[in-house]
């Protein structure tokens, strides 16, 4: 037994912490947030260059086969750098569909795009508001052709390659896939501007079946995902609490650092606590998704659930701890704010993962 | 006990309401508005010609006495008023400082000529005031402000920065406090006026938040001068007036802030979960169940409040509570709506986004309701000192002359 | 409007917290919480003798007239002195179900004897786990007779009436009253012995049915009783906050009080909050009672979900401010802990009150 | 990272399985074991005998050193066998505080012919000990202690009193901190000892707790003498001598006290909310998740401790977080529960109440687990101070003598 990452996997980890700290900076961040780029192309080029994209991505496929727990360590680094790419809609997502669900032909047509980011993917499953859930997909694929609206779905409006979770001609929801050239989008303004966001219309869009596995393989996908978001918001969370350390440090109110206030102290514990339990279930989670473990969707629902809240309550009591400061645009609080919201929202929020891990305790259970 | 109205009250309430459904449009089925942008020319109008239709029917200043055109009537009667414009879309934002802060300092502190100046303008709305009391350094610290003011002959002369100053691009006049004695401790140096907005040496930037807004402003004085008959209170005893100021701020009855419990529960019937209505979910029901009783607490608070007022009691302390519970109530309530809406709740255009994407609007707004006015930290800190008489923190500036107390690097 | 207490009811108030202050000390509490009495008979007889009991008895059935406002204020008296009587079962439960239920010949046999204290009432309505609905009664009345077994009945063991919820013939709920004298009955040990509980057997007790009103008429006696249960548990907070907050002054540690740490003074402030929202929707709940207002039912679930929160933060948070002492045996923290767990299970938990709410604010706004 | 046994590993669960399997009873469905009332003779004999044949099979001092009986192993192997254990019922409760804090301690300052005299024979099972740190005017500020030993030829005189003190009735041995000189600042007058709980002049009476139970002990020491010999530091470190067993008492795993996550899930199958078993509720099933996400958050954070650990690290005050999570937990699961029970959940006679009456049991026992052995509020001050390096409160007693330190009436 083992509970830590390898040395490898640290130095993969300090590596990509000191990239991004020098090429995701927050005026890259905001450069998105402002509306001047859907997101951060050259950033994207040098990600794929080093083969972050690809990390779990077996090498015949294109990928770097640094294996799951590579890419839990790259997602933790995203969440601590905000950073304003299409990193979970192509490598969580849209790469991770067509590895578990897609045929081997598939796996050879897309793979290697989406590994050397000359193609972007995304994850097209929502339909307005509501949570993941069968009966929530209205999109039908009838004839090889796909028809329906999907919104928001994460980076669409930049991808060029769509996972779509739509119904078959028997009305079953199950995983599709399909070149975007041509398909009419709009972009969305959201919460969180650092993300692409994009409402997609597809009139008869050529889509070939990934799989048959319906929608179980839906939620397949959902569960694994489930972990690597989780790493994201461990990240984010992480940040936060070193923002507001360093600010209660630095901070005097009353002739004293704020710091020294037991109101601030014990909110950051209380910031600490939920964030140690998080990174904690995450890791549980990046070990069931490398062993491909029995209780990997239960391991995710965990994860998932502790990271939401960690992210949550780290974003919104940083702000807090900074003050009148802390809810100005110019101050980078609000960047972290608004992706724990982003993140807490896609693949399903936190009563939809809860409501999950009590079903998945009670098969557990009974089992 | 009585919650019925005196006839004297019910005659009232139907004038109160004759009034608005008169000159005001019913919210039933409008827009919510949202404070969330900064009030442009336009809505200085409306508020211009809305406060003066106030003043005209005698509801601007119920309360207040009638030399300065009020009413001299019971606080009950302006709750009555409250609850009845409460049904109505009318315009504001722009007086609420003015009315419920400046003025009534300057009932208690400036001269029967300077009222007789500037009171009946302010009421009628042709005249704005803000308030200038944070700074920078400042923060949930108040008395540490560091602007600075030296007399020269007739004359003080202000130089030093504000910050979080609402209004101060749209305003006449303001009201602040400075040091005028860096050599004492910080309560003991500091000074209150009044001074002209459009006085030389003023600059105003306004302060972009992370919701949008720029209700905010930062306000630079370069060698503002100020004569010394604006001087509020004696040399020295600023803290004091601006105590009476935040007093009154504590009474102000701060808008209720949408989303409130009945939005959830209308978003509750719309999104789904498991194929039910969310409202059939008890997670949901649960939810909704605290933060109706909480948000019925503070209601019925008020009217205890109220109550008290109408005796002739003076309010104290104890109603930081209503800042405490509801701006992090707002700040849930939003989060959870969103929640409920799933990924779909990160879209905030106007045609997709559900109830006039104010849940997502409060979401951005709500962590300066937890910060602007008194933090929730600084609010259980009066409510433990001076409501419990629980024994202050140990102060690490106390007696210390203003510029021997240690800073920080921010 | 007015919404306050008149000077005659302030004057019952401090009359009456005089009176338990100096009669009813945690000396006599202790004399149940040890076993050595079911309940303060001493003190009963008293209470009795001031007419407390039939305060809003209507003085032709015997009471002193009050009104329910002054019953709420004796009953926020009874929290703060964790009055070991049985008050509650009395006066909020059996007089009021034959009041509002009964006949004019019950009233007048019943109302005087509960009036004057000479008889005890109790309500039966637990059988068992589980909260107030009409599934969960099985007891049932066939032919006038009763049979069922009821557990706990507050104050059952000392009874001499009792309210009983049990089916009619055709399998409805409702209300049933009875003398209880030659019932098999047990004491039962509860969380609190300083309130008596049992379980009562019934073997075909001849009763009579209080009204035809059904499950309704018995929701109307549990909402009417909710408001005063708010009340007492007011009180109970409310001895709750002051006792934490005389120790925080005098209690040092680190050479200084520990009411001057933050972390104490917070947690004092939020009880104070939850206290104070308590008691302003009990009291709204009182003006709801005495004037018996169309949403009595909402402002009672209202008041009942503060009060509940309210008391019990207030009483687990008063241990922790007291630290060690506060979990001895010989410390009164933990008769308000007991006390604020009792009256919070009787007549419906939190989760009950809270999903009723929802029901009614729904029908509320459906109007 | 990897959660599958090694091959030694998975040896080593076999061998440490087939011992329980052939000594213990299975848990599964057996009466849950409640920490409630305080060890009696017989639970005592039933302690000493399954301790006796723990160290019979090298079970007993697994990371300890070969020459006091141990295997040297890593605490990757000490999970393993507690995760074993974890499946059985075994005595427990009268050696954690002496194996887990004093003999540690113990191997930090006494000599080699002191631990040749005391190790085994506690890690046997043969002698008991306990720890008298805390007193009645100390509580959180353990180092406030009164109690003063003075030096007496080759003796100390010790009087005063201790309280808090789990098991010192059942004690051979104690480890004590005293006050050797209070003209010093709090921490600089302390020394420490280690003393025979049969000494003359010690009085022990038990505490009777809230929950019925009797764990702890006032401790009264009227001139008990004890040797210089058995001092542990040298005079005046007694506080760094602390520091050690507190370290230790920080890495004890705590029983994982019930009901835990799966209980309330049971009872929540057998409760009904409006007809339907309560696990079907949609706030029961939110309730449930969080919780288990605790509880799995707190089991792979010590996992990556023991990792740690095994790695030759320290374990640090990071395992504050266990007992601050924990006792809030089953303060709340323990409530809630009853919530779901109604009015039936206050009944605690064996034949009607629900699950063993666990979750009443645990009602009353969970306050003091918020308070003994480091407050909730004291753990998040060393989260906050030691873990995260924020800057330590004002102290009102720095630097103080300690006879100079206000005190209060309490």
């Amino acid at each position: 037994m083992n509970f830590d990452f390898s040395d490898d996997l640290k130095q993969l980890r300090d590596q990509s912490r000191r990239f991004l700290t020098e090429r995701c900076t927050p005026a890259v961040v905001r450069r998105s947030l402002d509306g001047e780029e859907a997101y951060a192309a050259g950033l994207w080029r040098e990600i794929a260059d080093m083969g972050w994209i690809g990390a779990a991505i077996p090498e015949e496929f294109g990928g770097a086969g640094l294996g799951y727990e590579g890419l839990c360590v790259l997602a933790e680094e995203m969440g601590r750098a905000v950073a304003p790419v299409p990193f979970a809609s192509s490598a969580y997502l849209a790469a991770e569909a067509i590895l578990t669900a897609g045929s081997d032909a598939q796996r050879r047509e897309y793979l290697p795009k989406l590994a050397d980011g000359s193609a972007i993917g995304c994850f097209a499953l929502s339909e307005g508001n509501g949570n993941p859930e069968p009966g929530t997909i209205h999109a039908r694929v009838v004839g090889g052709r796909l028809s329906g609206v999907k919104w928001p779905v994460a980076d669409g409006g930049i991808a060029d390659i769509a996972v779509v979770v739509a119904c078959d001609e028997h009305r079953q929801p199950g995983l599709f896939v399909a070149d975007l050239a041509g398909v009419r989008r709009r972009d969305l303004r959201t919460l969180d501007p650092t993300r692409n966001q994009a409402r997609l219309d597809f009139d008869g869009l050529p889509v070939q079946a990934l799989g048959s596995g319906g929608w179980g393989s839906v939620q397949r996908v959902l569960d694994r995902a489930a972990i690597l978001f989780a790493f994201e918001q461990v990240g984010g969370a992480d940040a936060c609490l070193q923002m507001a350390r360093e600010y209660a440090q630095e901070r005097f109110a009353f002739g004293r650092p704020i710091g020294s206030f037991q109101a601030i102290k014990h909110k950051l514990a209380d910031m600490y606590v939920a964030l140690e339990l998080a990174r904690s279930n995450a890791y549980y989670g990046a070990w069931a998704l490398g062993a491909d473990a029995t209780d990997l969707p239960l391991a995710a629902a965990t994860a998932r659930v502790s990271a939401t809240e960690a992210f949550h309550l780290a974003s919104k009591e940083n702000i807090q701890t900074h003050g009148g400061i802390g809810f100005t645009w110019a101050v980078d609080c609000h960047l972290f704010y608004r992706r724990s919201k982003q993140l807490g929202l896609a693949i399903g929020s936190a009563p939809f993962w809860k409501d999950r891990l009590v079903d998945l305790l009670e098969t557990r259970n009974a089992a | 006990m009585d919650f019925n109205d005196t006839s004297e009250e019910a005659v009232f309430r139907a004038e109160a309401r004759a009034f608005l459904a008169a000159n005001a449009e019913l919210k039933a089925g409008a827009r919510p508005v949202l404070r969330q942008s900064g009030v442009d020319a336009e809505a200085v109008k409306r508020c211009r010609a809305w406060q003066a239709k106030k003043d005209d029917a005698g509801f601007a200043g119920l309360t207040w006495p009638k030399r300065f055109g009020g009413r001299e009537a019971s606080p009950i009667l302006q709750v009555i008023y409250n609850q009845e414009e409460d049904d109505f879309v009318v315009p504001r934002g722009l007086y609420e400082i003015g009315l419920g802060m400046c003025i009534p300092t300057m009932m208690t502190y400036a001269t029967p000529e300077q009222l007789d100046r500037y009171v009946r303008p302010a009421l009628r709305g042709e005249e704005v005031w803000c308030q200038l009391f944070s700074e920078p350094a400042g923060g949930s610290d108040l008395a540490a402000l560091r602007t600075r003011a030296e007399r020269d002959g007739d004359d003080w002369v202000i130089n030093g920065q504000k910050i979080w100053t609402s209004g101060a691009h749209l305003s006449d006049f303001g009201i602040i406090v400075v040091r005028t004695d860096p050599n004492v401790p910080k309560h003991e140096g500091l000074t209150f006026f009044f001074l002209d907005m459009k006085s030389p040496g003023i600059e105003i930037r306004p302060i972009h938040q992370m919701s949008g807004a720029r209700h905010f402003n930062e306000v630079f004085f370069t060698d503002v001068r100020v004569p010394d008959s604006q001087r509020l209170g004696a040399v020295g005893q600023g803290w004091k007036v601006s105590l009476t100021t935040l007093m009154n701020e504590r009474l102000a009855v701060g808008d209720v802030q949408r989303p409130e419990v009945d939005d959830l529960v209308e978003l509750s019937r719309k999104v789904r979960i498991n194929g039910k209505p969310a409202i059939r979910n008890g997670a949901v029901r649960e939810k909704i169940a605290e933060w109706h009783a909480r948000s019925q607490g503070l209601k019925f608070t008020r009217f205890r409040t109220m109550t008290a007022l109408s005796k002739g009691e003076t309010p104290g302390p104890e109603n930081s509570i209503h800042k405490l519970v509801n701006a992090s109530k707002l700040q849930d309530i939003a989060s959870y709506g969103l929640d409920l809406m799933g990924a779909g709740g990160l879209v905030v255009d106007d045609d997709l986004a559900e109830a006039y994407a104010m849940f997502q609007a409060a979401l951005l707004s709500s962590p300066s309701s937890r910060i602007a006015g008194g933090s929730d930290e600084i609010l259980r800190n009066i409510i433990a000192e001076r409501v419990l008489g629980l024994p202050s923190d140990i102060r690490a500036d106390k007696g210390k002359p203003f510029n021997q107390v240690p800073t920080g690097r921010r």
